[in-house]
């Protein structure tokens, strides 16, 4: 039972890790934006370098400090009023652009003082970057639960026991409910960023394809009425339909050029996951939120296996 | 049982699946009137307008993929319905049945694709494929895939209960890949394009049938035998 | 509304968090209630 | 000397049983039959001892002079007769019979094919299609298909369904002969049948 708590708890504290932490840029973020001609402004993170130095400035701006980001670099932030609790401050997020006649951020908010963890900031995404904290466990799931399923059949072949084929069906109902939802939150988020629901790019493309997958696995289970017939030939197909949607899923996505991250076209990032826009504790709230749901679905398994086998028993036993 | 064992039924199957055809013509004369039908149809929709050739690319294969729905599952459904399956299992292996049974439907496919291509050659005016070489590779090798996975499918199939809507709703999903290759392979032997723009489609059909076949031969029995 | 989204895009990602823990819930009541009648038919 | 070894088979068809634990051993020339009520899975049994049917429990073993026949080699020790096989209806039955060889690897000169066709009482001149044959005509086909390749082991189901006296006469010819070569399996409730038996065995559902 406790595990169940924990397990509750555990993605509700990393969500709301994920929804929670700001996000936040550095130096070079805000002036590649400043370079971009962008009026745009964007968060900054920046620890105060010298206290003592901070003071109205020259050219008239009301409160000028010195800046040290993430990365080491120094500018000056330039402040439109005194901010009230700079005896206590240590760093600010603040928002801003780069004016690069005069080498300064100028700050038009003070988005939090003493600032803690922080995602990085992405040009064109910003908050919709946190996206990757619940599509992406989402997204996986689909895939290990077909694993999963495509496991059982091969074990139902082996060994001819029907509890293995409930499992196999178990796992591919999870993984429909998985991937449907994936495919939900990306058409949302797309709409957004990439300005329409549905691009068919590679990616898109494969969990369309994933979702016929699994439509075809339940028609197929559906038109046949002898249960030991329904359970080899569903897992014959579920094997076949595994290698080759794998084509699809992880060979074509990364042949052909798309949007997602890892495509062929995209030279700065690799694969989704160890993508160099992620900071340590972006990727440590995303391998959370996996494990959470890897547990989730581990749960889910058993609970509908423990209610067919139930279901099983009674039937027996009528 | 030796190789030679295995080739002479796979031999002696094929030769009957291809002497029942030409006697009964069960196939090959609805197929070749469906595409008939089908680029009629065609013409109707483009009367007198020009086409951009990539669009060429996916009619093509349209026609071939909807041909290939509406026949390749006969040959596993027919030994169903007549009854013929328990003597085909009392008679050879499961494997030389599917390899029996998978180069007929290449040889239909085959068949079949070259007629679609020769009518739109003949009936669409600016159908001209810049590259017949990589053209005729792509139809041949998309032709041989397509029914490298459709014959599993209808070994499948033939043993459900409603056999006609279950195979395209099973065969799309596994198809797309090869479809999607074969689609831009075709295209890029349409244009002025180098081939070896072409490699990495090819190179994914080829695995692609590879991958197929072999899964099919290892799985075969499983649904061959209840 | 379009644009309110797309300038508070939090609400975005809060909306797709909504729909993930949504769908999940759905799928426990499912079991749940596959659980109730196989209690009730004892 | 070929053994066939039915060990506690049992059959379900969607979690009912269709039998279950049946058992038994036949020796080289023995006739073994198989008797039970209609439904009560005597072809369902013949189809498992045959090897196209996985039984839901137990085993089928053939062992000849003491080797294991592997199960997919079976089909070529076996020669089965049943109403439910079909043959290939648009082929003549001298070109079923060429068929049939030409899938097992045996040579078949058409003095061969006329042979065997003769063997079980059908005319060797007919060109017109099987499907055209009468039931019996069929039937006898059928008895042609199970001892072309002189299998060691033959599974009869029904054998002398259709057949007028003279056919019925021929299936006991062949059930003797086969005395010599290996054994047969009838499932049957034809007294004439069980007559040639040596020993019977009953299934019956849920048994």
């Amino acid at each position: 039972m406790w595990w169940k708590l924990l397990l509750f708890f555990w993605i509700a504290a990393f969500s709301a890790i994920g929804i929670l932490t700001p996000i936040a840029g550095t130096l070079g973020d805000v002036a590649m934006m400043g370079q971009m001609g962008s009026a745009k402004e964007i968060p900054v993170k920046f620890e105060i370098a010298d206290k003592s130095t901070a003071a109205v400035g020259a050219d008239g701006a009301a409160f000028v400090m010195r800046g040290i980001d993430a990365q080491g670099r120094s500018a000056d932030f330039a402040f439109a009023s005194n901010p009230s609790d700079f005896d206590a401050a240590t760093g600010y997020i603040v928002q801003g652009r780069y004016d690069a006649a005069a080498h300064r951020v100028i700050v038009s908010k003070v988005l939090s003082t003493n600032p803690g963890m922080t995602f990085p900031f992405i040009p064109g995404l910003e908050e919709r970057a946190k996206i990757i904290l619940f599509h992406v466990p989402v997204s996986w799931m689909t895939v290990i639960a077909f694993l999963v399923s495509m496991w059982y059949g091969i074990r139902y072949l082996r060994k001819k026991d029907l509890e293995d084929d409930a499992k196999s069906a178990i796992s591919a109902g999870l993984g429909l409910l998985f991937c449907i939802l994936a495919t939900t939150t990306g058409s949302v988020w797309a709409k957004f960023n990439w300005g329409s629901f549905w691009n068919w790019d590679p990616r898109e493309t494969s969990i369309f394809v994933l979702l016929l997958v699994y439509g075809a696995y339940f028609a197929l289970r559906s038109a046949l009425d002898i249960e030991e017939k329904r359970a080899s030939l569903s897992a014959v197909y579920g094997i076949l339909a595994f290698v080759t949607v794998p084509f699809f899923i992880f060979i074509m996505p990364r042949i052909l050029p798309g949007l997602h991250p890892g495509s062929a076209d995209d030279t700065n990032s690799g694969p989704v996951v160890s993508s160099g826009g992620m900071n340590a504790t972006m990727r440590i709230v995303l391998y959370s939120m996996l494990l959470g749901h890897i547990v989730l679905y581990a749960w889910l398994m058993r609970l509908r296996v423990s209610v067919t086998r139930l279901a099983m028993r009674k039937a027996d036993g009528a | 049982m030796n190789t030679t064992d295995v080739m002479r039924s796979i031999i002696a199957i094929l030769g009957k699946d291809v002497r029942s055809e030409l006697r009964t013509r069960y196939a090959v004369n609805a197929l070749l009137m469906f595409v008939v039908v089908t680029l009629s149809v065609i013409l109707f929709s483009l009367a007198g307008e020009t086409v951009a050739r990539s669009v060429h690319a996916g009619l093509l294969w349209v026609v071939m993929f909807f041909a290939a729905m509406s026949g390749l599952a006969r040959s596993f459904v027919a030994e169903e319905e007549r009854g013929t399956t328990l003597t085909l299992q009392l008679l050879a292996t499961p494997v030389s049945v599917y390899i029996g049974k998978l180069l007929f439907n290449t040889a239909l496919t085959l068949l079949l694709n070259s007629f679609i291509v020769l009518l739109f050659l003949l009936f669409i005016p600016d159908f001209t494929p810049a590259q017949p070489g990589l053209f005729w590779t792509v139809v041949l090798l998309g032709g041989v895939a397509v029914s490298s996975a459709t014959t599993i499918i209808a070994a499948i199939i033939a043993r459900a209960n409603t056999k006609g809507t279950l195979f395209p709703v099973l065969s799309f999903p596994i198809l797309l890949p090869l479809l999607m290759s074969g689609i831009s392979a075709t295209k890029i032997a349409m244009e002025e394009q180098a081939w070896t723009s072409a490699w990495a489609d090819l190179q994914l059909l080829g695995s692609y049938i590879v991958v197929v076949v072999t899964a099919s031969i290892l799985l075969f029995e499983h649904v061959w035998k209840d | 509304m379009y644009e309110f989204l797309e300038q508070n895009s939090i609400y975005v990602v809060m909306t797709i968090v909504l729909m993930v823990w949504s769908g999940v819930f759905l799928y426990l009541l499912r079991i749940d209630g596959q659980v109730r009648k196989l209690e009730s038919k004892k | 000397m070929l053994t066939v070894k039915v060990a506690s088979v049992a059959k379900h068809f969607n979690r009912r049983p269709v039998f279950a634990d049946v058992s038994f051993e036949v020796r080289a020339g023995e006739v073994f039959g198989i008797v039970g009520r209609n439904g009560s899975g005597k072809s369902t049994l013949l189809k498992i001892i045959a090897g196209v049917l996985t039984p839901s429990r137990g085993s089928v073993a053939y062992e000849l002079d003491g080797v294991a026949v592997p199960p997919e080699l079976l089909f070529r020790s076996i020669g089965f007769v049943a109403p439910y096989l079909m043959l290939f209806d648009e082929f003549s039955a001298a070109e079923n019979i060429r068929l049939f060889a030409g899938v097992r690897g045996i040579p078949c000169p058409d003095s061969a094919a006329s042979a065997l066709l003769e063997r079980v009482g059908l005319p060797t001149d007919r060109e017109d299609p099987v499907r055209a044959f009468s039931s019996g005509m069929k039937q006898r086909l059928k008895l042609a298909f199970a001892i072309l390749h002189r299998p060691p082991v033959l599974l009869f189901d029904e054998p002398i369904s259709n057949l007028d006296s003279d056919g019925v006469a021929t299936v006991h010819a062949i059930i003797r002969e086969q005395r010599e070569r290996g054994c047969v399996i009838i499932a049957t409730n034809d007294q004439s049948d069980i007559a040639q038996c040596d020993r019977v065995q009953a299934v019956s559902s849920g048994a």
